[in-house]
């Protein structure tokens, strides 16, 4: 037994998995100065121990194919397998990157069939699939933002304006591409303080990041509006694809105004999240933005064949993100995905998304949960706010977060957005039966009957966990980071 | 409905519950003049078998016979057992772990991997991953120019490349702190290929000095006078290395003086399969002391309420979710399961596991250098020792000879001239501890066939 | 050492405490005269890598164009979450349930493949598996005989076969009863491919009449007719079927006078790739009264101490490691994992999903039968409704246009001379729901040309 | 949640997995009367729903890969994942049984080269791979014995002698053959009664069935004596080889004068038990028992190659036993692990599986616990024997192997074999530590303790499980065997 030990605390001396040893080679060849005079101190197990190990590990996961999974904002929907063994056919598995386009063309026309869709739910005139997640697609599309303003000498616009209800990407992204972020309010029904909009946007706006529907969980019913308000000032409109999901098949962010965006594969695309990623992050832009878009992408030649488009052929792109095309792997799993939905299977994804969602948002209500924006429809997540369990009883989100987690349910998102107190964000996608929102339902209810009859029970959760709560305090403060034992 | 389990009637008692007459209905605070959208380019939706059948057979086209290119991305044995844990829906269906309690199994996991990248590295401390090698040299020469942001008499807003580092990862570093201001600047390297001295004594202030052990191609740089010069100048010193060859190289943290200062690479050699060269992973690590500029998620061990261990994600206020604007990085989603594969890969490699692959692998690309230049006209290019990779001149432009040799099911090289014209004679190849000895004669027959001797 | 944890000073400790000066000496009481033996046959052991690339090597020298062979073993789409699941650890590497309570995941899932086998064939009761069709059917015979031990006038020691059952299953069954004294008549089958009722009404009283539906050239069968002659012999009858022609076909329980006594076959069209035939899985489903002697494991639903439900073996007296030499059969390990598949195949598909897969199948082959007969001198053999598969006549001997086809790298069919010399000139085809238009048109253009058409 | 839950109560009518729909088609060809009327009742749930519903089955096992597993007699080793992978590959899986053997050559020579290894480690004359686990082996083996007896002319042997420590598939094999099983008594040592054994051999003998090293745990010592006995008799010798493990590489069981054996493939080389089979149980002869193999086997060609032996060369064989060849894939997973090994390997396992029960044996006797033969080596396994625990405080070897479950160990074998009372079983093999055994030996140790301090709560285990101990009683009495719900 295993538990509670890492692999080091298991491993011995001289011990091994003997049938990964490869035939070894004479070093002599190089120089004895630049080698190492000790081995590196990796664990020493045997293969069981390796696989008995991880597996045990793997067992105090909680994730889709165990659980309900409503975490807000992250599309935690199912990630079909099929998708998976698509992209892990030896013939692309065994693909070099470098691997010239005559003996690429299948790999190749995968990726152009991927840019089509894409081009094709957004509205938008190109596709680069480079990005490895939504940050660098937001990364990509601030950089072409900024390289747009550069090209046309307007060197003077600083700042990228972000609602408060931002994800933290948003800013940081800003940040990165030597903007300020400018951050502006919400509103009390959860669309942009208009106002206050006005106001931020003038001739130092570079553009504006927006994600519709927004995080607080609803449709920004003013976009248009918006949208002329910046572009009359000169700036240029981002679209954070993170919650697609929620219009996939039924609005298009260009038709919205928007000049770039980034969308998820790992969300809206069902590929899967890894415990951390991978993801992929591809931009999409319209005409203007075009000559910027970063570098490889694929076209299709004249002989009707695929290549690569580089740096020689598109001078003014921002360049290239990372050493190779993206995670390709991420890509092929997201085509597979798109092939099975088809056109019709897109436009259901964000009808039952927001019908589970508002589903689940009347049930909670019902359960006498308070909304944040109770007047509103749910896109294909809400909120919930819990002020008034925290103040009546000490309960706080973070406690029902926790006590969920006993039910055998993952915590919704908590503290985000930041602007609503106490706060769930929910999102139980299309992919799950309404038995499921049921039983979710049911035991947020139970927990709060809990929080108010047997508070400490809430608030010391949870129970049932290989592991009571942790304390994060201690965590950062005796930082333990890890290192080999000796 | 592919993937959506609602019934009909399922529908009909939560629209009802709702309050909403139809799925339409719920849609209906969005102007109607944004939803006549048609999206009819996009096809029609296939059952799985139908999509497996399409994507396979486009698989099946590019299958090749063996590959001799490198250049960032390896062909090495994956033991079994690593995808088949990895890919178990525990670890590839689980998001971030932000709820501790419940994801345990990722978060250890991830402790253990750092532990092991600080072996490898002779560094103290790792992140969990950064996008790529590409991000991963972005990344680091952002942590250091702020980490070096109260160094005195230093440019910050130039960072050098000491001698030939991946072109990749430079133009990818390059692209993306270029916003910040800040330029790469790559110094030359020598007629030996390696990094030149001289050159980086006439390279000013720069705020970082970067070097990449093995070289691009695959030569061993004098990495202890490049991190001694760099150093003398108030540089912060960033390797760029392959993780496989710290098996057998002098780890990072020991070169020179004191060490480089912050070690980053990608983690492909270590469990993580080409395809295409992504997904795979960047790793950075760097002394305690600048813990607080890393970018990336990184883990630490705890206790619970009753005191027994476990572990966290911690430090998070340098992030992006916390700090906003003020993050060390914008990144949220990392290569979390190409990390679980490399720790998997890690434990069961072993210290020995490992060296012999490298080792194997240094012995291999030798024995098809010897293969290759016993051809007539073809010579090694660079006589420096090197670990896995070579370039090899052909005497004649190596483009049509690398696109002929592909033709015929072998893929002999990356050829060069696309990045140094000088060298458009010239293929970088390697031999991975994979390939049989058959298949080097194979690539020495085709070579001189191809060369018409 | 591979798989091997000791290290010398485990080795060392362990020994000490035994009280043993060597491993050899652990030996001690065996006779040295028997530890002579040379196995320098066996090679030296190579790492995981080269046994990988040996066996791949392997694998891919027999890789094929399209498969048209059926005959008990067929090319169905299997869901990618089948195997993903089926080859968990926690399934793969688990035995046999003995210890109910740490085995429920096993236990639950043959309780639940139990459900289905009865939805799928009308019956009252299933077991866990027996090896494949060839010994489900042995095992049904024998389990036949011993049920109807007590009939009057019924000769014990015959069963007879209806028409054209699979001859390998015929010929491992033959096998297997034999050593009981039980002979297994081959009752001829009839002009039209089907079971002559005149064979049956001649047949005399055997104990069991077997029936294959579809049969063995893919014709319908007329069931419901031998099921009555049978019952009215005293016979009981032996249901060989295809389980997945049972998402359209009437269900065994259903037939004739009141269904089918036993129904057997193999699993393998349920999610089991061909595989060169196995491991597949055998079924055997029969009415509630004959459940004592059926062989195998059974799972029943019980309650625990707490009065929770949960699922244990039962029935256990009447298996070998209880009954031993009176148990119904000496199966021990069975077919588990395959069932596991199965069961995460049936469920994915449901009856729709089956529904489709045979009558996509069956619609394909009715589109090859088109395709090949349109050939000059291509015609159908039997005009009998057939069901996935066909026996087209070629005018000319089968075997040498098959092995043609073959290197040509498409499996043309089985050719029949081998079991029916009169059918030497044809072949038996099938096409299921996964062979294309371009593939039946292959197979259209390659056959013509074969045969000079 | 669907805990405690079949698939078919998660299942709703109307809902499906629909990407697995794969295009209809017409069956009007079909006439009507041979059509169902009504679907068969399966469950009707989403791709997620199965997903979830066996991932979650999937963790209420235990397992190898999970858990110690010292199963006496069924050799729970470490199941090579490198050995399922090259038995996964396409070329395998998609190759169809009768596809011709010219396009067959690569998968023939796998087979032939298994057999080659099959011969040398047993020291026989030929090999059948066609069985598909122990008991069918067993089968083929007898059935051999007698074609061989029949063949000769030689019809009044009627008898098969068994030690009464045989497996149950032992005296089952020999009914199933037509015999009658004859047991003879083991002695207090552990080896057979020479005395009852003389006495039960004659001229109505068949053979004899034995496994060497027994499932008492030691080896046989007299076997050279028995096989002379036997053999003076006219009768043959059978090997039950799935205690093999205990002795690969070290005696060949044709050394020891057994005529025909069999090896269970999912013990000693390696192949994964898959929660009760697939195995393999491929069978070995001596030039006596050749002519009557079962069919196919592979044999060279003169050209080099490989072909098919069938009953056209062998018209004494036994014939077929399947429909098709056996348990290919699970033969190319012991050929993978054979190849891994290699010779110097296999002996190893012999060697270590017999350090790590005798270790173990010294642990569990110095914790005070009884053996059933204290003054034999240990083969691979050996048992010990509850008896004054179960007098003393009433707690069963049952008790026993359910407490152990509570401390994360499957449990021993139980009451196997039926001569020792209150026995445990118990086989550590080759593959786990030195710490997990004495983990083990600890908790037995702790069990112990338990028993004479609070006898109740090792009778009433286990405790940590999902469900507790079973009502056996009910499972037989109150049959429910499943069905469709409707
Ligand atoms: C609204 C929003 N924007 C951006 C991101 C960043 O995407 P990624 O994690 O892929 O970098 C997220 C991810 O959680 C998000 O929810
Ligand atoms: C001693 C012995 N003989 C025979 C067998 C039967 O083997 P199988 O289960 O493969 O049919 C077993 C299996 O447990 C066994 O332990």
């Amino acid at each position: 037994m295993t538990a509670g030990k890492t692999i080091y605390d298991i491993g011995r001396t001289g011990r091994s998995a003997a049938s990964q040893h490869t035939p070894s080679g004479d070093v002599a060849a190089l120089p004895s100065a630049c080698l190492r005079s000790t081995p590196p101190q990796l664990p020493e197990v045997s293969e069981l121990q390796a696989v008995r190990h991880y597996t045990g590990l793997s067992a105090k996961n909680f994730a889709i194919d165990r659980q309900f999974y409503p975490l807000g904002s992250c599309t935690m929907k199912y990630n079909p397998r099929g998708a998976h063994r698509a992209a892990s056919q030896p013939g692309f598995l065994n693909r070099h990157p470098l691997a010239p386009a005559t003996v690429s063309q299948g790999f190749l026309a995968c990726l152009h069939d991927l840019q089509e869709v894409l081009k094709a739910v957004t509205g938008m005139a190109a596709v680069s699939l480079t990005p490895m997640a939504g940050a660098q697609g937001e990364f990509t599309g601030v950089a072409m933002i900024r390289a747009y303003h550069d090209a046309r000498g307007d060197r003077d616009r600083r700042e990228i304006v972000v609602p408060s209800a931002a994800h933290g990407t948003n800013p940081a992204t800003a940040t990165m591409c030597g903007y300020t972020a400018r951050e502006v309010a919400v509103g009390a029904d959860g669309d942009v303080d208009m106002e206050e909009l006005k106001a931020a946007i003038g001739k130092h706006t570079a553009g504006i990041m927006l994600t519709n529907p927004s995080t607080c969980g609803v449709f920004e019913r003013r976009i248009l509006e918006i949208s002329d308000l910046v572009h009359d000032a000169g700036g240029l409109l981002y679209y954070d694809g993170a919650n697609l999901n929620a219009i996939l098949g039924k609005v298009r962010p260009a038709d919205m105004g928007f000049d770039v965006l980034h969308t998820n594969l790992h969300k809206t695309f069902a590929t899967p999240h890894g415990g951390g990623g991978p993801g992929a992050g591809p931009v999409a832009v319209n005409e203007r933005l075009l000559p910027f878009l970063p570098t490889p992408w694929v076209e299709r030649a004249e002989n009707g064949g695929y290549r690569w488009v580089d740096e020689t052929a598109r001078p003014q792109s921002i360049g290239r993100l990372s050493a190779f095309m993206g995670n390709a792997g991420i890509l092929l799993r997201a085509l597979a995905y798109a092939r099975m939905l088809g056109r019709e299977g897109m436009t259901r994804v964000g009808e039952y998304a927001t019908l589970n969602a508002n589903y689940l948002m009347a049930r909670l209500r019902d359960a006498g949960f308070q909304l944040a924006y109770p007047d509103r429809r749910a896109s294909h997540e809400f909120i919930i706010t819990l002020r008034q369990e925290a103040k009546q009883w000490g309960v706080t989100a973070m406690d029902f977060a926790k006590r969920l987690l006993d039910y055998g349910f993952h915590a919704p998102t908590t503290y985000f957005p930041l602007l609503v107190a106490e706060c769930l964000l929910i999102e139980p996608t299309e992919t799950e039966t309404k038995e499921e929102l049921d039983a979710f339902a049911d035991a947020m209810q139970r927990i709060r009957e809990e929080a108010e009859r047997d508070p400490e029970l809430v608030k010391t959760a949870p129970h049932s966990l290989p592991i009571e709560r942790l304390d994060d305090v201690k965590a950062a403060r005796e930082l333990d980071l890890g290192g080999p034992p000796g | 409905m592919p993937f959506i389990p609602h019934t009909p009637a399922d529908v009909r008692s939560m629209l009802e519950r709702i309050g909403a007459a139809s799925i339409d209905e719920l849609f209906d605070e969005i102007d109607p003049a944004l939803m006549g959208a048609d999206f009819g380019a996009i096809d029609s939706g296939v059952d799985e078998m139908t999509m497996l059948a399409e994507l396979a057979a486009s698989a099946r086209q590019d299958e090749t016979g063996p590959c001799f290119i490198g250049a960032g991305c390896y062909d090495h044995h994956i033991p079994a057992a690593v995808w088949d844990i990895a890919s178990r829906g525990e670890f590839l269906t689980a998001y971030t772990p932000y709820q501790a309690e419940a994801s345990q199994g990722t978060l250890q996991l991830i402790y253990e991997y750092q532990s092991m990248m600080i072996a490898l590295t002779g560094m103290e401390v790792a992140n969990a991953s950064v996008y790529d090698g590409g991000g991963a040299l972005a990344e680091s020469v952002l942590m250091a120019v702020r980490a070096n942001r109260r160094a005195k008499g230093v440019d910050l807003h130039h960072v050098a490349i000491a001698g030939a580092c991946h072109p990749h990862y430079v133009d990818a570093a390059a692209s993306i702190v270029r916003n910040q201001g800040i330029a790469v600047d790559r110094l030359d390297f020598g007629r030996d290929g390696q990094a030149c001295l001289d050159a980086l004594d006439a390279a000013g202030a720069p705020a970082a000095v970067v070097v990449q052990q093995p070289n691009f191609f695959g030569l061993i740089e004098p990495v202890d006078d490049i991190v001694r010069i760099a150093h003398e100048r108030g540089a912060l010193v960033i390797a760029v290395v392959n993780p496989l060859a710290l098996a057998l190289l002098k780890p990072p943290g020991e070169w020179g003086d004191r060490g480089a200062d912050i070690v980053c690479g990608d983690g492909q050699p270590l469990g993580i399969p080409m395809a295409s060269g992504g997904p795979s992973f960047g790793f950075i690590c760097t002394r305690r002391s600048h813990v607080r500029q890393l970018p990336g998620r990184i883990v630490g061990r705890t206790t619970d309420r009753a005191g027994r261990p476990g572990f966290t994600l911690t430090l998070q206020a340098r992030e992006q979710h916390i700090r906003r604007g003020k993050a060390t990085s914008n990144i949220c989603t990392n290569q979390g399961l190409l990390v679980t594969a490399a720790t998997i890969h890690l434990a069961l490699m072993g210290a020995d596991g490992l060296r012999r692959a490298a080792a194997g692998s240094h012995a291999k690309t030798g024995r098809l250098v010897r293969e290759l230049t016993a051809i007539e006209g073809v010579s090694q290019r660079f006589a420096a020792p090197f670990f896995h990779e070579c370039v090899i001149d052909l005497g004649q432009p190596a483009d049509p000879v690398a696109a002929t040799l592909a033709d015929a099911g072998l893929l002999a090289g990356l050829p060069l001239e696309r990045y140094y014209p000088e060298l458009a004679n010239c293929l970088l190849v390697c031999a991975t501890e994979k390939r049989t000895e058959a298949e080097i004669a194979r690539f020495g027959t085709a070579l001189a066939g191809a060369l018409g001797r």
